[in-house]
Formats: C-alpha cells, sequence, structure tokens
C-alpha cells in the first residue's frame, strides 16, 4: 500500500490519528491511551500486517534547564509481506511518562523497551520484564539519555 | 652392548655384588622411580613442544621459536613460569581434596608406566596381567577429575568433572573391548607374550580386519579417554572456560598438564605395543638383508618411533576437529563404537579359534 | 536397510574426517604456506602503507619552516580535543602584529586518527606520519608539541 | 553447595538468581563477562538443568560507551569516525549508514565514482566480517586451527584496506558526499588478487569445516528459529535469511549501487545454526561476485561532492538503512536544523538478534549455546553501542 491508501486504512481504524508525511514514510501520531489497541490491530489486520518493528526508541524534548520531560516515543513499523512502512509517535505526559508495552505483540520491543525505560525512564505498562538491561545493577539517579543528565565526572564539557 | 636391556642387567649385576639382594632391591626401586620421574619431565618438555609445533604448523605458524635455537627451551621455560607462579587456593575449596587431586593425576599416570616395555628386555615390572592393570588403573583418573572439580566448589570445574565421568566411564568399555581382540588373538594378557607373539609380523598386519577396526576404535577411544580433543568435554574452553583445573593455577595446573600428556604416551605406548608390535622392528616377509639392517636400530627407538607416530595422529586430530557435544560423544559410544567393537570381537575370536589369521 | 544405511553412515562420517585431516596434514607438511611475519626481527624492512595513519605531524622544511598560520581549523575539526593551538603575535619586520603559532599541541593519547583535520588544514601544513611503536611508559609523554623550537611560517602563506 | 554470594542480597536487579536458585536442580552459571566463548564482555547469566538450557538472561552494558549521546555534540562530520568503534568488523557500512542519512537530509549528490568505491568497500568488509566469524564460530565449537585460516585472508582485505584508507579496522574513509581520499593505485591490482587468492581457498573451507561430520551434527538442528519468530524479534541479516525471511535491504530498498549489480539474496529454510552458516558461506561467494562486476568499471570523476564547510542538516527526520554483516542498521537522525545531531538512534543488528537467542537456547544443551552464539555472529560493541 502507498501512503494515501495507509492513510485511508490507518483512519478508519482510528479516527484520531494526526498524520505527518514531511518524512520519508508516513507518519502518525496517536495518544498513548489508543496505543495498545492501535498496535493490536497494526500487527493482526491483514491489509496492514505491520510485523517488523525495526526500530524503537524516544525523543527527548526536553530543554537543558527543565525538570519536566517532554517525550516522544517513536516506532519504525515495516511489513514482510507488503514492504510498506509507517512511522507511530505518540507524545507522552510530561509528568509521568508512560505506554502499553507492545513486546507481547513484538518480541523484539522486549529488549528495545528495557533500554528507552532505563534511557529515557519511560514506564512501560505490563512489561514482563521491566529491569536494567544495559545500565550496571543499582543504578540510581537520572537517566542518561535525558538532555538534563549530566554527570560532572564522565562527561567533558566543552 | 650398549641396548638398554644390557645396560639395566649390568647394573643389576653390579649392585646385586655390591649390597645383598634386599638392598639391592631397594636401590633398584629408588633407580627405577627416578628414572620414571626424569623420563616424565622429559616427556612432558618433548610433548608440548611437539604439539605446540604441530598445532603451529597445521595453523600455517612457526610456533616457539624464541627461547633456545628453533624454541627448543621454550616448554624449559614454561616450567619455570609455571613453577614460580603462586599455586592459589580458593577460599571456598576443600582444601585437602583440592591438593590432592592433581597428585592423584600424577600418581596415576606413573603407575601405568610400570609394565610398558620400553625396549628389548627392558620392562619395570613383566606382570601376568599387563593389559589388564593398564586399562584398570587407566579408570582411575577420572577419580582425580572428579576430585579437582567438586573441591574447586566452581560450577565450570564441577561441570566439567562430571562431563569427564560420564565420558571417561563409558570409554573405558571399547578401548577394553578393542584391547581384548589383541587378548583373543595372543592368547596372553602378559605384555611381553604380547610382543613376543608379534615377532613375525604386527597384529595390525597379521590380524586381519578385526584388528584394523579395534585398532581405530582403540584410537578414538584413548583419544575419548585422555580428554583430548575432538572430546575435551572436561575443559571445553569455550564452553567451560577451563573446566575441572578452571581454578588452579601454578605448579597444580602444571601437574594436570603433565598428567594429560604422559597419559597421552602412555596409551599410544599400549597401542604401539598391542597393534604395532612394540619394540619389534619392521619385517617384511621373505626380505633378509632389509630385515637385518631394521634388526640394526635400536629396539627402543622402534618403540619410541611408534609411540611418537600414535601421538602425532592424536594431536592431528586435535588441531582439525570441532569439539562434539556431550550427548553426541555418548551416542558415538553407545550407538556405534559400543556395538561395533562388540561385534569386532566376536568376529577376531572366531578367527582366532578357526585360526584365520597369520 | 537398517545395516546398510549404519554402514554407510559410518563410512561417510569417517570419509569426512579424513578430507579434514587430509587439508591439515597437506599444511603441516608444507612449510612455505607459513605466513608469520616476525615482527620486531623484520622492522628494518617492513614497510609501512603510504597512508597509513599513524600520528600528526607538522611538516618542517630544511630552514625549519612550517606551513601553518594558526587558523585553528584542524582544532574545530577534532572530535576529541586532541589539538590546541596556541597562538602568539610576531612582529614583522614592517612593525605590524601579525598572529602566529606559539605551540601546536597535539594530545597523540586522544587521538583516534581520523584524518578530519589534515583534511581541514587549508595550507596542508599537517599530515599523518606512518609511525606506529607509540608505546611509552609515561602518558605525558604523549602530549607533544609539534612545531619545532624556533621555527618560523614559510613565507608567503596567509 | 553454591552459597549465595554477597550480590544476592544487596541488588533487587539480581532477584531472577534468587528465584532460580531456589528451584529444584537448577543451576545458574554466569557466562562472560570473561569467557572465552562470547568474543568481548556479553554477559550471559545461564539456568541449566543438568546440561540443559532452562533460561538464558542477557546482562548487557560492559562496553556501553552512549555512543549514541556523544554524537549529540559532534558535527555531522565528525560523528561518523564514532561508528566505526560500533560494529568494529563491519566499519565501513556503519558509516556508509551515517554518510548517507547526512546526504539524505542534505539532498546531496554523491558522484557515481563514490558510489560504486563504496560498495566494493561495503562487499570487502562483509567479506572480512565473515572471514572473522567463520574462525571464531569454528573456534567457539572445539577447531582452533581455521581461526588461522580465516586469518590469512582476511589479512589481504586489511592490507587493501590499509593501503587505501589508511588504517585496518576503523578507517573513517566515508564522509557526507563521497569519501576522504581517492582509492590507491594499487587498489584494482590488489582486489583482483585477493579474488583470485579467494576463491582458491574457500573450497578449503569447506573441506576443513562445513563437510565434516562433527561440525554438521553440532550445527544441525540447534538454535531453531522459526520465521515468525525472526520476525517477531526483530531479526535481520543472516540470523533471519536462514529462517528463509527475506530482508536484505541491498536487494529491497537498494542504496549506492547495489540496484544495479548483479546477486542473489542468500534463503536458506534450514531456520538452525546450520541454516545461519550457510548463509554467511555463501554470502561471501556473492560478496566476490559482486566486487569482480564493479571491479573493473569504476567510473572516473570526482571521489567527493563539493560540500560546505559546516554542515547543516535542515529540520526534520531522516532514516538510513544499510545491510551490515550482521544484519540491518538503522541510523534515525532527529535534527534541529543545527550542525549537530538533535537525536540520533542506532538501530543495531546485535541488539535485536540477541533478544532472540533466549527463544532459540531454552531446551538445548551448554554446547550448543556457544554454537547458536556462533551463528548470531555477535559483536558486543555493536549490541552495547
Amino acid at each position: 500500500m502507498n501512503n494515501e491508501e495507509l492513510k485511508i486504512k490507518i483512519t478508519e481504524l482510528l479516527p484520531s490519528a494526526i498524520f505527518d508525511e514531511t518524512g520519508e514514510w508516513l507518519n502518525i501520531h496517536v495518544t498513548p491511551t489508543d496505543w495498545l489497541s492501535f498496535a493490536i490491530q497494526l500487527r493482526n489486520d491483514d491489509l496492514l500486517f505491520f510485523d517488523y518493528l525495526f526500530c524503537l526508541t524516544c525523543i527527548d524534548w526536553t530543554k537543558p534547564a527543565e525538570e519536566k520531560p517532554d517525550l516522544t516515543m517513536v516506532y519504525h513499523f515495516s511489513s514482510t509481506k507488503f514492504r510498506h512502512h509507517i512511522v507511530v509517535k505518540s507524545n507522552l505526559n510530561s509528568s509521568q511518562p508512560q505506554i502499553e508495552t507492545v513486546s507481547n505483540i513484538w518480541q523484539t520491543a522486549n529488549f528495545l523497551e528495557r533500554e528507552v525505560y532505563e534511557m529515557f525512564g519511560v514506564n512501560f505498562l505490563n512489561h514482563p520484564d521491566l529491569r536494567l538491561l544495559i545500565l550496571p545493577d543499582g543504578w540510581e539517579g537520572k537517566n542518561p539519555m535525558r538532555k538534563n543528565f549530566e554527570d560532572p565526572i564522565n562527561m567533558i564539557k566543552l | 652392548m650398549w641396548s638398554l636391556s644390557n645396560i639395566s642387567s649390568a647394573i643389576h649385576n653390579w649392585l646385586n655384588q655390591t649390597f645383598n639382594p634386599t638392598w639391592a632391591m631397594i636401590i633398584e626401586m629408588f633407580i627405577a622411580g627416578i628414572a620414571v620421574i626424569g623420563l616424565f619431565a622429559l616427556l612432558g618438555l618433548v610433548l608440548v613442544l611437539m604439539e605446540r609445533r604441530v598445532a603451529a604448523w597445521m595453523q600455517i605458524r612457526l610456533g616457539p621459536n624464541r627461547v633456545g635455537p628453533f624454541g627448543l627451551l621454550q616448554s624449559a621455560a614454561d616450567t619455570v613460569k609455571l613453577l614460580v607462579k603462586e599455586g592459589m587456593t580458593p577460599n571456598g575449596a576443600d582444601k585437602f581434596l583440592f591438593n590432592l587431586a592433581p597428585f592423584i593425576a600424577m600418581m596415576v599416570a606413573m603407575l601405568l608406566m610400570a609394565p610398558i616395555a620400553f625396549a628389548k628386555d627392558f620392562q619395570l615390572w613383566n606382570l601376568n596381567i599387563g593389559v589388564l592393570y593398564v586399562t584398570a588403573v587407566s579408570s582411575i583418573m577420572v577419580v582425580s577429575i572428579l576430585m579437582a572439580g567438586w573441591a574447586s566448589n566452581n560450577k565450570y570445574s564441577l561441570m566439567g568433572a562430571m562431563r569427564s565421568g560420564a565420558q571417561i566411564v563409558s570409554y573405558e568399555l571399547s578401548a577394553g573391548l578393542s584391547i581384548l581382540t589383541i587378548v583373543v588373538f595372543t592368547g596372553s594378557l602378559n605384555i611381553a607374550d604380547i610382543i613376543n607373539a608379534q615377532s613375525n609380523g604386527w597384529w595390525i598386519f597379521k590380524g586381519h580386519i578385526p584388528v584394523l577396526i579395534s585398532f581405530v576404535i582403540f584410537i578414538v577411544a584413548v583419544t575419548a579417554e585422555t580428554n583430548r580433543a575432538p572430546f575435551d568435554l572436561a575443559e571445553a574452553e569455550s564452553e567451560l572456560t577451563a573446566g575441572f583445573h578452571t581454578e588452579y593455577s601454578g605448579m597444580k595446573f602444571a601437574l594436570f598438564f603433565l598428567a594429560e600428556y604422559i597419559n597421552v604416551f602412555i596409551v599410544c605406548a599400549i597401542g604401539a605395543t598391542l597393534f604395532l608390535g612394540g619394540w619389534m622392528p619392521f619385517h617384511i616377509g621373505h626380505w633378509k638383508a632389509f630385515n637385518q639392517v631394521m634388526d640394526y636400530i635400536p629396539t627402543s627407538i622402534w618403540f619410541f618411533g611408534k609411540t611418537f607416530f600414535l601421538i602425532f595422529v592424536i594431536m592431528w586430530f586435535r588441531w582439525t576437529f570441532p569439539r562434539l557435544r556431550i550427548d553426541q560423544l555418548l551416542n558415538l559410544e553407545w550407538k556405534y563404537l559400543l556395538p561395533i567393537s562388540m561385534f569386532n570381537l566376536l568376529l577376531a575370536t572366531a578367527i582366532a579359534i578357526l585360526g584365520w589369521h597369520f | 536397510m537398517f545395516i546398510v544405511n549404519y554402514i554407510k553412515e559410518v563410512f561417510g562420517a569417517i570419509k569426512s574426517l579424513l578430507i579434514g585431516m587430509r587439508r591439515t596434514g597437506y599444511y603441516f607438511t608444507h612449510h612455505k604456506e607459513i605466513i608469520t611475519e616476525q615482527y620486531p626481527d623484520n622492522r628494518n624492512t617492513l614497510v609501512m602503507a603510504d597512508r597509513f595513519k599513524g600520528e600528526v605531524v607538522l611538516t618542517h622544511d630544511e630552514q625549519n619552516e612550517h606551513a601553518c598560520t594558526g587558523c585553528t581549523a584542524c582544532e574545530l575539526a577534532c572530535p576529541n580535543a586532541t589539538i590546541k593551538i596556541v597562538t602568539k603575535f610576531d612582529i614583522t619586520p614592517e612593525g605590524k602584529k601579525k598572529k602566529a603559532i606559539d605551540k601546536f599541541v597535539y594530545h597523540l593519547e586522544l587521538c583516534t586518527m581520523c584524518n578530519l583535520c589534515i583534511v581541514a588544514c587549508p595550507t596542508d601544513a599537517i599530515k599523518m606520519a606512518q609511525t606506529f611503536e607509540h608505546s611509552v611508559y609515561d602518558r605525558n609523554e604523549l602530549i607533544k608539541i609539534l612545531n619545532k623550537p624556533d621555527s618560523k611560517i614559510r613565507a608567503g602563506i596567509e | 553447595m553454591f552459597r549465595e554470594t554477597e550480590i544476592l542480597k544487596t541488588g533487587s536487579q539480581i532477584l531472577p538468581i534468587k528465584q532460580n536458585l531456589e528451584g529444584a536442580g537448577d543451576f545458574v552459571i554466569n557466562v562472560g563477562p570473561q569467557h572465552p566463548a562470547t568474543h568481548g564482555v556479553l554477559h550471559l547469566v545461564i539456568t541449566l538443568n543438568g546440561e540443559t538450557i532452562k533460561k538464558v538472561e542477557p546482562h548487557l552494558g560492559y562496553i556501553h560507551r552512549s555512543i549514541e549521546k556523544m554524537c549529540e555534540r559532534l558535527n555531522f562530520r565528525q560523528f561518523i569516525y564514532v561508528t566505526s568503534r560500533m560494529d568494529y568488523l563491519s566499519a565501513h557500512i556503519n558509516n556508509h549508514a551515517c554518510a548517507m542519512c547526512v546526504e539524505k537530509g542534505m539532498q546531496l549528490e554523491v558522484p557515481d565514482r563514490a558510489q560504486v568505491i563504496r560498495v566494493i568497500m561495503d562487499e570487502l568488509t562483509r567479506i572480512a566480517s565473515h572471514e572473522l566469524w567463520w574462525g571464531a564460530m569454528a573456534m567457539d565449537i572445539g577447531a582452533f586451527t581455521p581461526f588461522f585460516h580465516a586469518f590469512r585472508e582476511r589479512e589481504k582485505i586489511n592490507e587493501i584496506m590499509e593501503e587505501t584508507c589508511g588504517a585496518r579496522l576503523t578507517m573513517n574513509y566515508y564522509v557526507p558526499g563521497g569519501l576522504m581520499a581517492d582509492l590507491h593505485p594499487n587498489f584494482q591490482k590488489k582486489v583482483k588478487e585477493f579474488i583470485t587468492l579467494f576463491k582458491l581457498k574457500i573450497d578449503e573451507y569447506d573441506e576443513l569445516v562445513t563437510g565434516n561430520i562433527i561440525f554438521i551434527n553440532r550445527m544441525k538442528g540447534v538454535g531453531i528459529l522459526s520465521k515468525e519468530d525472526a520476525v517477531s524479534y526483530g531479526c535481520s541479516g543472516p540470523a533471519a535469511r536462514g529462517s528463509s525471511v527475506s530482508n536484505d535491504i541491498r536487494k529491497l530498498y537498494p542504496y549506492a549501487v547495489y540496484d544495479k549489480v548483479q546477486f542473489d539474496e542468500i534463503l536458506e529454510t534450514g531456520c538452525d545454526s546450520l541454516a545461519r552458516y550457510m548463509v554467511r558461506i555463501r554470502e561471501m561467494k556473492q560478496s566476490i561476485h559482486i566486487i569482480e562486476q564493479l571491479i573493473d568499471n569504476i567510473p572516473e570523476g570526482e571521489f567527493q561532492a563539493k560540500t560546505k564547510a559546516v554542515l547543516k542538516l535542515p529540520k526534520g527526520e531522516f532514516y538510513s538503512r544499510v545491510e551490515t554483516a550482521r544484519g540491518e542498521l538503522g541510523v534515525y537522525i532527529v535534527s534541529e536544523g543545527a550542525t549537530t545531531p538533535y537525536r540520533i538512534k542506532f538501530r543495531s543488528p546485535g541488539f535485536s538478534n540477541l533478544s532472540a537467542l533466549d527463544k532459540m537456547a531454552r531446551g538445548s544443551k551448554l554446547g550448543d549455546l556457544v554454537a547458536m552464539m556462533g551463528t548470531l555472529d555477535l559483536v558486543i560493541p555493536d549490541i552495547d553501542r
């Protein structure tokens, strides 16, 4: 399916979706509350069949001075059957960043979400195994990939 | 004049003339002990160097060439390094068993030296059940490995020891059965008798297919018994880091290391004795001149030549093949080697009874 | 037939093993194939590739002159802050002040040989040397001052 | 016999180990961070029942350098060199992905000469990487000799790289808009020599390892990863193609001049370690095929597009994907219009491939684990980044 068809199809599934076509692929903005049901449809719909989650990450828009996080989750999907792509984005609640996990739909999300959890502090609801993956055990303090993270010992400021 | 048997009998006579028989006996035992330990040290040096050279050449490398001429002193330097290293005992280990294990490994290797005929009439102990003795004593090796694995209080060591237990116990069987083939042909358990029976041809040539099969099985089984690759599951470097000797360092490790090489030497010596005629020179039918030339070569050279050839074959295995998995290892024994060697023993018995061998 | 298959299997296995042993046996006996380079011994005959990136050097000619204007393009191009240029003001014969380098400090211990400084240099003053034996006992010895004492900028280079 | 260690009592993060200790007959061993089979600092906590694996749990981060964060303060020329250190065995290909992403954002036209040279370099890197994998994997399952034989050929590639790029491992040869330097005059001659040598030696690999009965038994039916699982776990590269998942980026979404050369996407249907092994062995032959087509047809011209001294990416998001030796590498740049990326994400193939290890390993023997890790071809800095 090309972008226009995808748009029509996705609007059927989720009327509240906001589209953005500036990038290489079709970008879809969803709210965190809609995300889980939408994700299930993306995976299981016969015409969409997005079975390959090839990139899952988070962007931190927080200015260094601010304390409240301002995060966007970004999911890149592809279909091994139809070879079409979409990018799903979801802006998280700035006071309490949390979103439903998709690790039971796409297994690869298990590790990727754990990475985002420790690096950005996003809480994935119902994740089967939400523990630190990369950071050392007993890590306390801020999430390293946040823009307001500071480590006076290891970070060299120029 | 200068053959080993003449030297030994000369010493024996001189001792008996000088001292009373009891003292002579004690001194002889002492000399034998020193000789065995000396041989051990020498073999350790030579075999380690040989292994490294074989490995290097097969791996398109040069091998040790820095210490001494052609790197000949490399293993001596290694020994010095191991000697001066700290011999650590882990805190959680069972200290007594941990320190005992390498010595047991060494003692077993020493015991096995007794019935081996190094040259014509040159044997520490001409035991009437020599072959049985060898198979029986070599099984004790597993005790030292289990002891080391258990006492280390290390999970890798324990797994290595358990693997090695399963492995040695199973491969004893086919090694024993393939030795039995020769015993059936010879009708004797005495090693000297077995060698004498090969004066008109080695068993590998005389014994038709059954001996050939049992020779192959013997080589495979003893490779497994001595924990050499491709059967080095007890060490399994890429799985268990170093297996049963993970926690050993310094001289204690060196003893295990040495014991492994000595064991390889001994099983190859047994193989050479049973299948390749021990110290018997190579003779071809009625070629008188050729046979006489062969007789001029000292018997000890024949023995060591054959043994080192077999050691080379075992090293060749090691540097060519990947390692087996534990279940495949046991499959190989129980599904292939054991049935084949049992059938082979039956065939050998039939041939021996009917007198079809040469 | 079970027995036939069994025997075939055994012989096939032995054959495959013998093929492997033939290969290692070939190399055991053919010592011409040995590829070992005996490094410290062949130091005199060792030829490094002419583009090999060993360390940054400032080229000086016979008059002890170099081409560095002190423009700090290399300093800006360096990702690791490897280069630090200390400038001074020379008095030209006409009595004018002219910017020139005082010290071209090069931290070899930070350098990743990425070649970006060489590319950035507008006057081709620095280049990569083919040395590679950089081990020293003290880390401070790796901090090098590349301009030789009393060296001057070559005439005509702006 | 196995006492609880100090860590067990303090950290809440180690809880699963404690649970496992309580399970009857369970045996927990730590493979890594220092272990001969992990080729780096991977830490696997393995729960065993006898020799059978019940669970594999990777603990990462021993070589985490936060390359993504580092890149946020490096400009678009500088950040490329850091990515050589991620998957150091396919350094060129990583650099290619980054350079491509910047070029995409700036809409730079890369000269044909640079594109062709990039493809040749990528394929040489792929061969070098697969060579090292082949040797290391054979060593994992106990055969030491192949390691040295593989290095003999890899050394030739390294020499070619050293001559043209000036380094042997982390070359930093690609810049946005083309290449850092033109080819060395000897390049074509040396590559042709290498092709002749490689074709001679690749059959030896089959003699030494592929045909060996012990090897086949060690690999066959080990580490089964079904097609559905491979997609679901986000596996890519040979790990997925061994399960007949078609995902070769070079074929599906061609970049550089991959659409102009003729090669096959290697698919195996075995789903096991042997299939993954065969994919890589056959891929090396395909890479040689690609190089053969291009080596005599390098177009003349510029090797670098004209670029400004300071690169600025327009505001927006850019994603580029390449096929490294281990699978799909994605570079996701979020730009705010500055000279440095605002956020950069590397979708590394090893990370996703590793996540499938637990699924593959359950129920097999400890000895199989090294075979599986070998055929996944894990490079730890690629996983940790």
